[in-house]
């Protein structure tokens, strides 16, 4: 089993061990029932100040997992280290200190913000529920400190979110997330749902802020040109499992997993000289199926194939 | 969507703006009622009974409504008959809005077997004929102010509760609920804090069309002898009352009759412009 | 799910849902479309064709004395006159004798006789059968059949209403009773026989051949339950039915400005007060109060505006000239707000009281317009009333069944008898009914009741009314007008108890 | 399939078993039919026995248990005022409210539809605002009122149609007319509100930049989708419907199902009351049952799902 | 190439309850038939708003078209009337829409949906309409069309239900395909392959394409010439090459910039584009993008740049802007 393998860096911050999540589903009128196999025991591990990078397409189970790592999810099986302590079996009660520590943003700044909230309130909001500031001068001094700091004017904090472009309400959403000084930003497909000109300000804020903090992210995506912009490490999932897993610049000179390389091979490159002619590599997901405890195998430096 | 935003798009609305206005006047005029020159509701004249509406101001006592079956002042009647249905009908709503919105986000929040049960509460509030339940009840408790206030918030919870648990369904997988989740907010501090909030606007929309719905339903419990206690109206009981005379004195029922078409329509209307006012859809 | 099932499966709900209309459109509507065609708007619904276990004169027996015979029968001169019994006489204080018709028979060719009466007396008594009518043969001990013509009836104690009661009794058949449920089916002996029961709707009869009195003058005969007082007008404007009740005398003009039908009023046998709750305070030995809010009310007014002048003012009690034992010189309690409040001051009440007041609703005409007027009266000699409304089986149960009797509760009574002491057995100390001990008059009460001699016993009656008077334990009000219409093709021999029968009407 | 069928009939019982409970318990409540049945003049000793024969003396619980048995071997009780089977005395009114309730219902359909749909496809215009000014009239009118004044119109002075009563189709027009004003009203307003959702639906932008003719997307594009939200509405409607339709019976004397339990309520005749609201419960949650059949007529997603 | 196309002047605006939202802003082009044309901008920018105004697409209200003329095929879209705009709606012309998932009806089988536009542009019958539909389905890749026909949307993952609305667009051989976003919704294996599809369908087919996205490698590999849209207007517009290599818009060149390099790992800071795309209910004075332009000249602020040939630039590359982009890009590599 390679799993603890693939899991255990050199004193990771987090580490995931063959976690799993899987649905039962019924049908409407009772047509039977089937299990959706949603995040089905992948392992990886993630470094105090590392950006890792998970990428996948839709249904790949890579939004579950990063929601598994908070526990706002609960796993059906494996389990999630944190800074060396098992937090799977946490009762909720528990986790306070946890989440503390572990944050999370989101891919739609729409829905993300709640609508009823000043923005304000929203990044004050768990200041107040880990008793951070209690003294209410004290607060709208951290709010207005964490608003300058993600490029927003500390003057907002009393409007609503609509009252905000998609890029300045992702700011705000970024804000809440390291109000509590956490450890690791699990990024959801933050910069998925907005324009291009403003993607490159909100990653060049989340660079920014993990010199300043040393901030480790779990930086989910399907857009692999900014994944190997950001990222140290990669990992690939497809249906529920962690295909390839292993140093950036590897997966993507040398993939090894057919899904992976027709990943790539997809992806539409802005030069017209590269991209006219260029093939993407056909790939039969049919035709390649992967035994429930099949073991990933180390084919290069920390660089695992699911074979 | 501030107060100023609001008070702007209502009155670019034509509908919206005749609803509030009417249901504005209404409330205004009825809560008015003791300064305005008009006589006691009560007070009965029989010699004077079934004096058609005049706008002569030497007529006996000068009844710009008329007077009703006996003797009464229908003006008077019409402006105190207000004060009581919109009372009874802003009450039920907000009990039965009160009840339902909890029910309803304790549903939706919670899930699983509390949902379940308030779910099939909601089936069995459905499959009792209301009406029939209206009845009972009175016959049990006997009519009285409070018991149809208590008639019909039953009548009306189910229908908050439904829209409120849809509603939470759909938030409580909203990503800045999973948010508050990350940050340890306690299960009481996301309801209060982010459903509520987001609840309250379906909420009132349905408060609005239900104030409505009960204010004929009022009309509709005082013809089966289920209304409020004489001899003080309210307009569902006037209504009632003077259906007999329809034919020969109009004006007993044609004036409570225009008064909760009036009312009804213009709340109505109120409640259609809030629906689209705050449906995300049409901003 | 197969989709193909489900959408069949909506197609044959949507057609069942229009076919039903056409199914029924079969039925044709009886009417005015034959000659010799009487409708009558029942406000009620008939319940039960059962004689022995209804009591409703207004819709129930008044369909059932339509198709079974009645040993006597009380005409719209409110008199007894004979039907199978062809005599009938006190033989002495208990023991009474009838003469029965011959050759009376049922459809079924069951005979009318003795015996078969005797079967029906005793079918009521048996405590098995649980017949509704049971307490009106409280009294009786015996029947005897002297012959096939000739019955015999004695009593445990006087019993001198007991033809009076026995006008209200019709007769089934032996046999056929035993083998048929005779609440939804019927052998008649009667005029007419049942052509169609559509309950809640109509009961259609039609006359019957064989019959061993006179042919009717309407071949058929309509009873529809219109509920809705407005919708029996209208019924009547449409010229739908021929007969409504009840009619409010407000409508009087509009009806009969149609030109189609005819509005009108006789002086009923039912009179309305106000039940003083006088075991307890503020009644319970008070009568300066009781007397104050007699004097209150402006009856003459409300007599003469919401019932249009139609009825009369109570003359102090609840009796009115059409009962045995009625006193003439009784006059009302005459409308004087400055008694009142001189005697509202010397029964001690000096500040504001507030009484409560049950009312019955939607069984009593008017009664709405009526009790708010009582009400505002009141409120005028500084007397709050606080009104409670309430369904009259709720009310009833306060009255009777846990005897939590609001101070006041409004009230009708009548009769079916016309004897007084029936009526005024209702004060009698010990009567559920009460809600008044008084010795005085209860002695009078049971005096009357061991004494046959009719003029003693009137005697006897007309003290006990005075006493009722003097002591004033209601507010009394007015003799309810029996208020109807009739359409212009038929003439109505209205009358003041609740019977409506066909033979009453003659065509025009 | 047949656990589905099977889990919601199971919920469906439940719901009756509910409300039948609390029409149980609540009657109770209601006061003594004895007084009511028996003559006046009745003794307190006859009305004892009375209730004795009538089983209304026992613990509440004895007769709660004796009631379920009877109920689950399909005997409802006598009715005291009948003296006949109650079910029998609900059952055969049964027909006259499905009829009343069932022509509410097309008509609303045909006249609310079709009025929604005009109402939603000329947003903005006059039309609209009249057409909806209609509906909500049509709501803020009390029944009793308009079914009143549509006697006095129609049967009284027009002489078109009977006042009132049951039997032909003449006689159903003015209350099924009465009771569609509301049925009408609603699902105008639902379906004006359900088509102009559809309106922004994408697919409704493919039908037109498909060229095809209005009717086609109207009919096929939009009423279609519309409808799916109207079918909820009219289970729900037929349930009020059922029961509720007590005042227009009243106004119409139409001999329906409302009519006989309101005035066995009146007379405290408790099997009836109980024999009533069961049968218009399960009524209620068999159409609904059907509805959510329909569903899957109208909409392929759940049918396949 | 003759010109299949012709924008003039095209201006909409949308009447909200916010203010009038200048939507499109006096667009012009000309497209060639058999050209590609990819459409470029982020959302807002009056990319797909402008297409569908053209066919009679949007609400109206509150949407209006305040001015222009579309010739297509030598008729002025916006002067027919609605029953003509019908005919070349999804006979002559064929859209494919951003959403598969969406823009399906859920409660028509996919075969009737195909038929649809064969039953009314080319008056076939059902069963021959069927029959079509059903070639229709082979030709866009889907297998087992027979099958498949009876099938509803939602038994269609999201890339074969766009294939299913490309079936539908190109059932009637239409001159022009517009396909606005239509790969946005999906993954990038799907989006490979529905952007080979169509390439191999336009070789076939040989109709001219007009392509939105916001994604410029979508535009690198399948268009022919490009065109930049910002603020309702067209920025910049050339050969695909040209505005890759030599942009002339400061817009064109933030977008291009703002991507990370491809094919290796740098860790320059990306460029960021300052600031947030306009509020379209208050115009601003001048060049749009103006406020968030570093090269911005006080012109640029006062007075809208028309759209012309670009100086010493490839033929057919026109620009709207007041600057000479490659001279300042160069002073600013000299003050380095």
């Amino acid at each position: 089993m390679t799993a603890p393998a693939i899991a255990q860096g050199p004193a990771p911050l987090l580490a995931v061990e063959n976690l799993k999540r899987h649905y039962v589903t019924r049908g409407f009128l009772g047509r039977g029932s089937y299990t959706v196999k949603a995040v089905d025991g992948i392992s990886f591990a993630i470094a105090r100040g590392e950006t890792f990078g998970l990428v996948g397409e839709s249904g790949s189970g890579k939004s579950t997992t990063g929601r598994l790592v908070l526990r706002l999810e609960e796993p059906s099986a494996g389990r999630v280290r944190f800074d060396g302590a098992d937090i799977t079996a946490l009762p909720q009660s528990a986790l306070k200190p946890v989440r503390r520590r572990m944050q999370i943003v989101f891919q739609d700044p729409y829905a993300a913000l709640n609508p009823r909230m000043t923005v304000g309130d929203f990044v004050a909001e768990p200041l107040i529920v880990h008793g951070l500031a209690p003294a209410r001068s004290e607060r709208e001094d951290r709010v207005a400190a964490l608003f300058r700091k993600v490029g927003l004017d500390p003057r907002f904090a009393g409007r609503y979110p609509h009252q905000f472009s998609g890029g300045q309400r992702q700011r705000v959403g970024i804000a809440r997330a390291i109000a509590l000084e956490p450890d690791l930003i699990v990024a959801d497909e933050p910069i998925t749902a907005l324009d291009v000109s403003i993607q490159a300000q909100i990653v060049n804020l989340f660079q920014d802020l993990q010199e300043e903090h040393g901030l480790a992210y779990l930086f989910i995506a399907h857009d692999l040109s900014m994944v190997r912009y950001l990222c140290r490490r990669v990992a690939v999932m497809w249906r529920g499992r962690i295909v390839e897993l292993g140093p950036t610049d590897a997966i993507f000179e040398d993939a090894r997993h057919p899904y992976t390389r027709s990943l790539l091979s997809s992806v539409p490159i802005p030069d017209p000289d590269q991209e006219r002619g260029r093939q993407p590599l056909p790939f039969d997901p049919d035709a390649l199926r992967h035994a429930p405890d099949q073991p990933m195998v180390e084919v290069g430096a920390g660089h695992f194939v699911l074979a | 969507m501030g107060a100023r935003g609001f008070f702007r798009a209502l009155a670019a609305s034509k509908a919206g703006m005749i609803g509030a206005g009417l249901v504005a006047l209404f409330v205004l005029l009825c809560a008015a009622a003791p300064l305005l020159p008009v006589p006691e509701p009560t007070q009965s004249n029989l010699r004077a009974r079934l004096m058609p509406p005049t706008l002569s101001w030497d007529a006996i006592g000068a009844h710009p409504l008329g007077t009703d079956n006996i003797g009464r002042d229908m003006l008077s009647r019409i402006l105190y008959g207000g004060q009581l249905t919109l009372a009874i009908g802003a009450a039920a709503v907000v009990l039965g809005g009160f009840v339902g919105v909890l029910l309803g986000i304790l549903a939706g929040f919670r899930g699983g077997i509390t949902d379940r049960i308030l779910m099939r509460l909601v089936d069995i509030q459905l499959a009792f004929p209301l009406m029939l339940l209206a009845l009972i009840v009175a016959a049990a408790l006997g009519p009285s102010v409070r018991n149809l206030i208590i008639v019909l918030a039953l009548t009306s919870w189910t229908r908050y509760a439904r829209i409120v648990r849809g509603q939470t369904l759909a938030l409580r997988e909203r990503e800045f609920v999973q948010s508050a989740r990350a940050i340890a907010a306690s299960p009481w501090r996301i309801m209060t804090r982010h459903i509520l909030p987001n609840v309250m606007t379906p909420a009132l929309v349905v408060a609005t069309l239900e104030l409505a719905r009960v204010i004929i339903l009022e009309a509709a419990l005082s013809f089966l002898g289920l209304g409020v206690q004489p001899p003080w109206p309210s307009w569902g009981r006037m209504l009632a009352e003077g259906r007999t005379y329809m034919a020969s004195a109009w004006w007993i029922a044609a004036f409570p009759g225009l008064a909760i078409m009036l009312t009804v329509l213009s709340v109505n209307l109120l409640g259609d412009w809030l629906r689209d006012y705050f449906d995300p859809k049409l901003r | 799910m197969s989709s193909r099932i489900a959408r069949r499966a909506a197609v044959a709900l949507a057609a069942a849902l229009w076919l039903l209309p056409a199914g029924l459109a079969g039925a044709q509507a009886q009417g005015q479309a034959q000659p010799r065609a009487l409708t009558i708007a029942f406000a009620a619904n008939v319940n039960t064709l059962d004689p022995h276990n209804t009591a409703t004169i207004g819709t129930d027996m008044s369909v059932i004395s339509h198709l079974y015979t009645p040993l006597l029968e009380r005409g719209p001169d409110l008199k007894l006159r004979p039907m199978l019994a062809t005599a009938w006489r006190m033989v002495d204080p208990t023991t009474w004798r009838f003469t029965l018709r011959e050759g009376v028979t049922f459809a079924n060719g069951e005979k009318l006789d003795a015996a078969a009466v005797k079967w029906n007396i005793e079918r009521v008594r048996n405590p098995q059968v649980n017949a509704r009518i049971r307490p009106w043969f409280r009294l009786v001990k015996d029947v005897n059949v002297v012959s096939a013509t000739e019955l015999e009836i004695t009593t445990s104690e006087p019993f001198p209403a007991l033809a009076d009661q026995l006008s209200m009794f019709y007769l089934l058949p032996p046999q056929w009773a035993a083998q048929n449920n005779p609440a939804t089916a019927v052998m008649p002996s009667g005029p007419y026989e049942l052509k169609e029961l559509r309950p809640g709707d109509r009961i259609v009869l039609g006359a019957r051949a064989g019959y061993w009195g006179a042919q009717p003058a309407f071949g058929t005969v309509t009873f529809r339950i219109v509920p809705e007082v407005a919708s029996r007008i209208a019924a009547l404007m449409a010229g739908e039915v021929d007969l409504i009740t009840n009619v409010p005398p407000s409508e009087f003009r509009r009806i009969n400005a149609t030109g189609r039908a005819q509005a009108g009023s006789v002086d009923s046998t039912r009179t309305f007060f106000i039940r003083y709750n006088n075991l307890k305070p503020p009644f319970q030995n008070n009568r300066n109060l009781r007397l104050a809010l007699n004097y209150a009310v402006d009856k003459q007014a409300i007599v003469e505006t919401i019932f249009g002048g139609q009825g009369r003012v109570a003359n102090c009690g609840i009796m009115t000239p059409a009962y045995f034992g009625f006193d003439p010189a009784i006059q009302p309690i005459p409308y004087d707000p400055a008694r009142a409040r001189q005697l509202l001051r010397e029964a001690g009440i000096t500040g504001p009281i507030t009484i409560d007041f049950d009312i019955p609703t939607g069984v009593y005409l008017l009664s709405q317009e009526v009790t708010q007027a009582v009400v505002a009266q009141l409120e005028e000699v500084g007397v709050r009333v606080r009104m409670n409304e309430m369904e009259f089986g709720a009310f009833m149960n306060r009255y009777l069944r846990t005897r939590e009797l609001s101070p006041m509760g409004y009230l009708s009574l009548a009769w079916p008898t016309l004897d007084g002491e029936g009526l005024l057995s209702f004060y009698e100390t010990g009567n559920i009914y009460a809600y008044w001990e008084d010795e005085t008059y209860t002695n009078l009460l049971r005096q009357s009741r061991r004494t046959a001699e009719p003029e003693a016993r009137q005697r006897l009656l007309q003290q006990a009314a005075r006493r009722l008077c003097d002591e004033a334990p209601s507010l009394f009000l007015f003799t309810q007008p029996a208020t109807f219409g009739t359409s212009n093709r038929v003439q109505w021999q209205a009358r003041g108890d609740d019977w409506v029968r066909a033979w009453d009407f003659a065509p025009r | 399939m047949s656990r589905f069928l099977a889990g919601r009939f199971g919920e469906s019982a439940l719901a009756v078993l509910g409300v039948v409970t609390i029409v149980f318990v609540v009657t109770r409540l209601l006061g003594d039919p004895a007084i009511l049945m028996l003559p006046v003049g009745a003794t307190p000793e006859q009305l004892a026995s009375f209730r004795a024969e009538l089983g209304i003396d026992r613990p509440l619980f004895t007769q709660y248990v004796d009631f379920l048995w009877d109920a689950a071997r399909g005997d409802f009780g006598r009715s005291f005022q009948h003296n006949r089977a109650a079910f029998e005395v609900v059952l055969e009114r049964m027909p006259a409210t499905l009829q009343l309730a069932g022509s509410a219902i097309a008509l609303g359909l045909i006249i609310g539809g079709g009025a929604g749909l005009i109402a939603a496809m000329n947003r903005g215009g006059v039309i609209e605002v009249f057409v909806m000014l209609l509906a909500l009239l049509g709501q803020a009118t009390p029944v009793f009122w308009l079914g009143l004044l549509l006697i006095l119109f129609f049967a009284v002075d027009l002489g078109w149609f009977p006042t009132g009563g049951g039997g032909s189709f003449r006689h159903l027009v003015l209350p099924a007319v009465t009771l569609a004003t509301f049925t009408s009203a609603s699902i105008a307003r639902l379906l004006r509100s359900s088509v102009i959702d559809v309106l922004r639906e994408d697919y409704v932008r493919t039908a037109r930049a498909k060229g095809l003719m209005p009717r086609t997307v109207v009919v096929w594009h939009i009423a279609r989708n519309a409808l799916i939200p109207v079918a909820t509405m009219v289970g729900i409607l037929a349930g009020e419907l059922l029961g509720g339709s007590v005042v227009t019976e009243t106004v119409f004397a139409w001999p329906g199902v409302g009519r006989v339990i309101v005035q066995a309520i009146e007379v405290k005749d408790f099997p009836v009351v109980q024999a009533g609201i069961m049968l218009i419960a399960i009524t209620f949650v068999s159409i609904n049952f059907v509805v959510d059949l329909l569903y899957g007529v109208l909409d392929p997603r759940i049918r396949l799902r | 190439m003759s010109a299949l196309l012709d924008v003039r002047g095209l201006r909409v605006r949308f009447d909200t309850p916010g203010g009038t939202v200048h939507a499109v802003n006096d667009v012009s082009y000309t497209l060639a038939d058999g050209e590609t044309l990819g459409v470029v901008g982020e959302s807002g920018s009056g990319k797909s708003v402008h297409v569908l105004a053209m066919l009679g697409l949007i609400p109206r209200p509150p949407g209006r078209i305040e001015a222009g003329e579309v010739i297509f095929a030598g008729r002025d879209l916006l002067r027919l009337s609605e029953a003509e705009l019908r005919d070349v709606r999804g006979g002559e012309i064929g859209i494919i829409f951003q959403d598969p998932m969406t823009a399906l009806n859920p409660v028509l089988t996919v075969g009737r949906q195909i038929a649809e536009p064969l039953m009314r542009h080319r008056g076939l019958s059902r069963a021959r309409a069927w029959a079509r539909a059903a070639e229709l389905l082979e030709l866009v890749g889907i297998a087992d069309p027979g099958r498949r026909l009876a099938q509803y949307p939602h038994q269609f993952s999201g890339g074969m239900r766009q294939r299913v609305m490309i079936a539908i667009a190109i059932a009637c051989d239409p001159k022009l395909l517009i396909a606005d976003e239509p790969t946005t919704a999906l993954d990038v294996t799907v989006q490979a392959q529905i952007l080979r599809l169509v390439r191999d369908l336009k070789a076939r087919m040989g109709m001219s394409v007009i392509w939105i996205t916001h994604d410029m490698g979508v535009v690198a590999g399948i268009a022919d010439a490009v065109q930049v849209m910002y603020g309702g207007r067209i920025v910049e517009r050339g050969p695909v090459r040209a505005i890759f290599k030599d942009p002339r818009n400061a817009y064109t060149w933030g977008l291009l910039r703002a991507l990370p390099d491809h094919g290796r790992r740098s860790h320059r800071r990306l460029h960021q584009i300052e600031g947030q795309p306009p509020d379209l209910t208050l115009p601003p004075e001048g060049d749009p993008f103006a406020p968030r332009n570093p090269f911005a000249t006080p012109r640029c602020f006062t007075e809208t740049p028309p759209l012309v040939p670009a100086a010493d630039a490839a033929p057919g590359h026109l620009v709207a802007a007041w600057y000479d982009l490659p001279r300042l890009l160069a002073e600013r590599e000299g003050a380095r």
